[in-house]
């Protein structure tokens, strides 16, 4: 009855990037006068889920569906399947890649893009070399491997060494405890390379309980509120953030204008990145990172 | 007769037109019932007869169908054992209700645990230890307060129950078969305490199978029968167990033991040198096929040991068993059932029945390997084989229910089933006739008579001497984990039987105690 | 007097506790009467509330999603019933993905289906051994092999999803036979299946005695070790193919697939009123636990309840419909 | 007379089992034997393997870490010790971390705290109340509230975590008394606690004893309700006591913190021999079990051991030192 609808489709909606990023989609398709359906997959660990979700939103008759893909291989089935019925699948932060499916459209920050930009943060933080210790994300989840792995990729040659690598539940105590140890380990380890802000939130924590803020550098994804934080009290040098409301918004225009038939001027829009030191922390355009602080899911 | 209303300030619990109805069954209908203040009423009746129906209404464990129950003229309306506590009634239930991995002491008073702070919050051993102590001493029993509740024989832990109980001083006490498990010197003691609290002011109502029992102590006896009260008579109006059988049965009289089979075949089964360190030594014994081979002994002599080594469920130190001239080890139950030796339990709830399977199964459980040798169950089969089973052994109620809606008595029924029906040619029961009523027990011996008369070999542990006397070819007496004596039928004699049951415990007093001196 | 003991013949004698219907049957009845009626209650309220909840497409929808929860529950119910546990469902499920896709990409989807099967069945027998022989309380086993089979899952995969699994094994997850989707109904097999096992095979027998009183079973014959080995041996096998209908559906192998179905899996089975203490219940109550939280889920997501509030009325109906199981059932 | 039964009076014979020393010892003893000493096995082999293991800061590490999970654990100890199970333990940490950081952002420290344990306690009456009352069964009821809680959580939250907790409060986490880090001494002090209310109080012994056997424990006068629910409210309080270390630790409140902690306080308790049948087993050996959970991952993260196989080993130890432990226990 009524409105149109829009579906969209997470991983998961807790934390600040999802938060973010589901505020922007919302409240554009809302403007643009949909209703919008959000359906949560419970985390990283059930790319099935995430399948279930979309035949569940094709049955919806929505006009279009935008997914965060937990895996973008995972979708095959799914996305032919909305084809089928003539939706429209739209990448919401990541695009839906797929050895048969020629994709919608998306509106993305290339996780490979980011890697890079992170690399390019950790040869500022360490222009003599020194050694990393990294907390690389969930286990399996594609952002965070396609993050990594060119994070790796790129700080190759610039005498930066790994010395540790962990995967982790995303969750700010467990990274708190994993780099606890490894700044045991590793005491003279000179950067913290983590995955989102939720790892670098933990990381900062750990080095400044130990006292070494500075000392041991913080290099993150991600600016939510408590990241800003960390930064401001001195345990985080260098965030690269996604323009994360700017992503959501994006998205629903591209389904908005595909569900009315319409052909975007582009369909892959990269939406460029913001890399923040301590200096210009102030500066941060936080609309298009943040949402307001009394917007309810 | 004598159902004259008492006047009403006597009656301290009374009982109107209660009905009790579950699923299918009618346990208790229209049963009229009063305990008078400072006296001990029996409760009689064959299995299944209602009595623990009636008591656990009494105690507040379930709620009547229909009907009412005042107490000291008040109408109360129970929902929980803990209301009827404050009621003043206290009960000591049929089924063991021990928590295993506390100590005896906490068991005793659980429930009632002695506090040292005015709140009541802290809990005192030394307080728990000292009450236990002083009615184990009542009692007349040496069980260490510290040791753990699963560790002691199940007559041991009835003896914790009914401590338990007469800590809380209770101006009502509800007894259901108290001395089913216990040996005769500890039940002519709680015999005597009853009296003694009668005479204190206390009312009793005691549940027991062993009708001499009730006509020794009881003021009052009344006896039920399918639910229903037959009569309740005063104890000068009753002359002797024959008659109060005939009220619970209402029907002709017949023996009670059959005569024992003369038809005895060559040896069947033989252990020879059967040790397990600390519990028991040496035991040999060879049993013929045909033969019923009894074996007596005190409360914790180690027979049930004995028994459960030789079927695989205990390890055994040293030793082996030879059947039909083969000897072997037996790794396991299973693989005594595959030879041909099955056990009954004298545990039948913890060790004997899976109470969540109903009559039906239970029946087979031992018995499927054979019956079904696909793996396929035909439950068509399973129905007709455990109904005849159950047939014989005048089992009363629904084989299709769950076994632990079953009565007592009933429920050893479906475990001595369950031996049978296992095709083994060694039978081994572990206190056959515990709590069963006297037309079972005629039934059992018949069915363990007719088991020897088709070629079996039969092992009977009893704490009951005149039971093993009577239908034993022979009997083994052991004694602190030792064989100490081996009677022929002819030499069965009572005292000497006593003697080699004493014999192993040297420097005890060697007496037998006073009330089998008569 | 002392042989002179007398008894009576009994037979004659009319019993009423047996008049009625037996208790049998009214005992299983009111046990199932409670989980049905709640998840009719649910599906009512989701008809009149959604226009496409009673749709054709959405029942297909439904069937394929629970078919997955459904396999591995069947295997839960078995080990559940043996009062033990199955934790490692959840991680089994991603090995058995990862190793099945990587045969497949190799050498088609037969052998690929084989091995995820003996992959599964391996794991049961891990299970099974470690529970028995070493005497590991099951939780703690099946808890120890969630991390072994995850860690495992990712390091064979290095952490990335399989690609390369044949189109026509893929295309299976989606193919309907008679407009039934193939998936729902290798489950419903595995229902029937597990159902007509546990009632009418000596091993499911066997299975009951030993959750109801493993003591009691033991002494009469029973081979509690192999009860329970078989029981996991089930669970890891039922876990395979759960595995395998999701590896269609996603199309890749993947090392984190089904991290929720180790408490799903036993939330369902405890759902359809089966015992954690073992030797009580019925599969046909799990195959109705397995449909009410299906149906809820999807019935929420019709509806466009918010995340977090479908969280909360998740939780609500769970404990809903468990007490109304409960009320009508013992009615004391 | 019929009952001629033969017996003694047993004072004067004497008892095989009262023999030596009392039970109750020697087979707490045989009990702890197994776990510390596979706890002492990997503290030694950490302490050869890697030269910063056996450091104070190291240790005060550790026990930084573990002080959360001990808090949880001794709160689930007393549940499982009933025989029930608190599985909502794991999003309670979440919830009491968004509300106690929402109170201390708007009104300081005191009431921030207070704030937390009156939610964690509100959390524990409720389960208890769902379980006793409602008749659930504690796995569904207690899974019912994680999804509740979690919901709530987010909802309060709105997905984000709270900031603006005072830095006076966030400064506790890293505390030390005389070296010792205060959130240790705090779950220490929760340990001793929770073993004297276990072991010197009525309230403990029946715990004990509706765990052991609740039928016996009814029949005897106990009110399990009560005892369930007590339980179940000393196990949201606890839960409050770990959020609020972990909140403070952490520095923000946070809707997603602790999710891991329902299994793996469950895996600590087991661990430590607590049976999750009820009844048996002591928070002595818990507090085992938390040490022995806590050192394996930090020693692994010492000695810089890959995240996947990190997994496989962590699987391996749990299954060794159980199984090292029954061996070592029932030598039959
Ligand atoms: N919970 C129950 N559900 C169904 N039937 C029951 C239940 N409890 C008892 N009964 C039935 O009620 C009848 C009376 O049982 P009750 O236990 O009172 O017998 P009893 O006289 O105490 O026998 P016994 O001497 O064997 O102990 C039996 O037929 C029994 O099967
Ligand atoms: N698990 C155990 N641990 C310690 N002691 C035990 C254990 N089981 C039994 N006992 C003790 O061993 C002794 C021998 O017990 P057993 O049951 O074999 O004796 P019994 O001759 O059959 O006597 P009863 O008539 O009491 O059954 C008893 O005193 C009993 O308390
Ligand atoms: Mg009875
Ligand atoms: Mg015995």
């Amino acid at each position: 009855a009524g409105k149109p609808k829009i579906g969209i489709a997470m991983p998961t909606v807790e934390g600040d990037w999802y938060s973010a990023v589901l505020y922007g989609a919302e409240t554009e398709a809302e403007k643009l006068g949909y209703e919008v359906v959000v359906l949560d997959a419970g985390g990283f660990g059930h790319p099935e889920k995430q399948v279930d979700q979309i035949s569940n939103l094709i049955v919806q008759q929505v006009k279009a569906i935008l997914t965060d893909p937990i895996d973008p291989a995972t979708l095959d089935g799914a996305v032919r399947t909305a084809h089928q019925t003539g939706i429209p699948v739209i990448g919401l932060g990541t695009p839906v890649i797929s050895a048969n499916i020629e994709p919608d459209a998306a509106a993305t920050s290339s996780q490979c893009q980011l890697g890079e930009l992170m690399a390019d943060g950790a040869k500022r933080l360490l222009p003599n070399g020194g050694t990393i210790a990294a907390l690389a994300g969930p286990p399996g989840a594609y952002w965070a491997t396609e993050r990594y792995a060119c994070f790796v990729k790129s700080i190759a040659g610039a005498k930066i060494d790994i010395v540790a690598e962990r995967n982790s539940e995303e969750d700010p105590a467990t990274a708190l405890s994993i780099a606890n140890d490894l700044l045991q380990r590793f005491p003279k380890v000179s950067l913290f390379y983590a995955a989102d802000d939720t790892y670098g939130v933990g990381a900062g924590r750990a080095i400044q309980q130990a006292g070494r803020c500075g000392a041991v550098q913080v290099l993150m994804a991600g600016f939510g509120k408590a990241a800003e934080d960390t930064m401001r009290g001195g345990c985080a040098q260098f965030v690269v953030a996604q323009r994360t409301v700017l992503i959501g918004r994006t998205a629903s225009d591209l389904a908005d204008k595909l569900a009315r038939g319409e052909t975007p001027a582009s369909r892959l829009v990269e939406v460029p990145f913001l890399s923040i030191t301590p200096d210009h922390v102030g500066e941060v355009p936080l609309a298009d990172i943040r949402q307001p602080a009394d917007w309810k899911p | 007769m004598t159902d004259e209303p008492a006047s009403p300030d006597d009656v301290v619990v009374q009982v109107r037109e209660l009905s009790k109805v579950y699923p299918g069954v009618t346990a208790l209908s229209n049963v009229e019932f009063d305990l008078r203040r400072g006296e001990i009423h029996a409760l009689i009746g064959e299995n299944g007869a209602g009595k623990s129906s009636l008591i656990r209404i009494l105690s507040g464990d379930s709620r009547p169908s229909a009907g009412v129950l005042r107490v000291n003229g008040k109408l109360e309306h129970f929902s929980s054992p803990q209301d009827a506590r404050r009621a003043g009634i206290v009960t000591v239930f049929q089924e063991l209700s021990i928590v295993p991995a506390l100590t005896v002491a906490e068991n005793v008073v659980l429930g009632n645990q002695p506090a040292t702070d005015l709140l009541g919050r802290i809990y005192s051993r030394r307080l728990a230890r000292e009450r236990t102590r002083s009615v184990f001493q009542t009692l007349g029993v040496s069980i260490d307060p510290d040791c753990r509740a699963e560790t002691l024989s199940t007559g041991e832990m009835q003896l914790v129950e009914i401590a338990r109980a007469l800590l809380l001083d209770a101006p009502v006490l509800i007894l259901d078969e108290p001395t089913a498990s216990l040996s005769d010197s500890e039940a002519a003691r709680l015999l005597d305490i009853m009296v003694r609290l009668r005479n204190a002011g206390k009312s009793l109502i005691f549940v027991s199978h062993r009708l001499g029992e009730a006509l020794k102590v009881a003021d009052r006896i009344t006896v039920l029968r399918n639910g229903e009260r037959v009569e309740t008579r005063e104890r000068h109006q009753v002359a002797d167990t024959s008659e109060l059988i005939q009220m619970m049965v209402g029907g002709r009289l017949e023996r009670l033991f059959p005569t024992p089979n003369t038809n005895i075949g060559g040896v069947l089964f033989s252990a020879e040198g059967l040790t397990r360190r600390g519990k028991f030594e040496d035991i040999s014994f060879a049993i013929r096929s045909g033969e019923i081979l009894g074996f007596s002994g005190l409360v914790g002599a180690g027979r049930t040991e004995v028994m459960r080594s030789i079927i695989g469920a205990d390890p055994l130190d040293a030793g082996r068993i030879v059947k039909h001239g083969v000897h072997f080890r037996v790794r396991d139950p299973r693989h005594a059932i595959e030879t041909g030796i099955a056990y009954l339990s004298e545990d039948r709830k913890g060790a004997g029945l899976v109470l969540s399977l109903s009559g039906y199964e239970n029946i087979v459980l031992s018995a499927m390997p054979r019956m079904f040798r696909s793996g396929y169950v035909n439950w068509t089969r399973v129905r007709a084989v455990a109904s005849e089973i159950a047939q014989r052994m005048r089992f009363r109620g629904q084989l299709g229910s769950m076994t632990s809606t079953y009565s007592g008595g009933n429920q050893q029924k479906i475990a001595i089933g369950k031996c049978i029906l296992s095709g083994a040619d060694l039978l081994i029961f572990d206190e056959p006739t515990r709590g069963v009523d006297i037309g079972a027990k005629a039934e059992i011996y018949q069915l363990l008579h007719e088991a020897a008369e088709a070629g079996a070999a039969v092992v009977v542990v009893s704490s009951e001497l005149p039971e093993l006397m009577n239908i034993a070819h022979r009997i083994l007496v052991m004694s602190a984990g030792r064989i100490t004596g081996s009677f022929a039928r002819s030499e069965f004699d009572e005292k000497t039987l006593l003697a080699a049951a004493f014999a192993g415990h040297a420097g005890a007093n060697d007496k037998a105690p006073e009330s089998l001196a008569a | 007097m002392e042989n002179h003991k007398m008894s009576v013949d009994t037979q004659s004698v009319a019993h009423p506790k047996t008049k009625g219907f037996p208790a049998e049957v009214s005992l299983n009845r009111l046990r199932q009467f409670g989980m049905p009626i709640a998840l009719i209650v649910i599906v009512i309220y989701f008809s009149l509330a959604s226009d496409v909840f009673l749709t054709g497409q959405n029942f297909r929808n439904v069937a394929l999603q629970a078919a997955a929860l459904s396999a591995v529950a069947v295997g839960q119910c078995f080990v559940i019933l043996n009062a033990d546990l199955d934790l490692s469902v959840g991680s089994a499920v991603a090995l058995i993905s990862v190793i099945s896709a990587m045969a497949m990409a190799a050498a088609g989807a037969p052998v690929g289906i084989a091995a995820g099967l003996l992959t599964g069945a391996a794991i049961g027998l891990v299970n099974g051994l470690v529970v028995t022989r070493l005497r590991v309380m099951a939780f703690i086993a099946t808890l120890a092999m969630l991390s072994i089979a995850q860690g495992l899952a990712l390091r064979i995969s290095k952490g990335v999803p399989i690609t390369g699994i044949p189109g026509s094994f893929a295309d299976l997850a989606f193919a309907n036979v008679l407009g039934v989707p193939l998936p729902f109904l290798i489950a419903a097999a595995l229902v029937v299946l597990g159902f007509l096992t546990l009632h009418f095979t000596r091993l499911g027998r066997n299975i009951y005695a030993v959750g109801g009183n493993t003591e009691a079973a033991r002494l009469s014959g029973i081979s509690v070790s192999k009860t329970k080995i078989a029981a996991y041996v089930v669970s890891g096998l039922c876990a395979a193919i759960a595995s395998l209908i999701l590896t269609a559906r996603v199309g890749t192998g993947q090392p984190t697939l089904g991290a929720s179905m180790s408490l799903e899996s036993v939330a369902a089975v405890v759902l359809g009123g089966v015992s954690l203490f073992g030797g009580r219940g019925s599969i046909a109550g799990v195959a109705i636990g397995v449909g009410f939280v299906s149906i809820l889920s999807n019935g929420l997501n019709l509806l466009n309840v918010s995340s977090y509030t479908q969280m909360m009325i998740v939780g609500a109906a769970l404990i809903a419909a468990v007490a109304a199981d409960q009320a009508l059932t013992h009615k004391k």
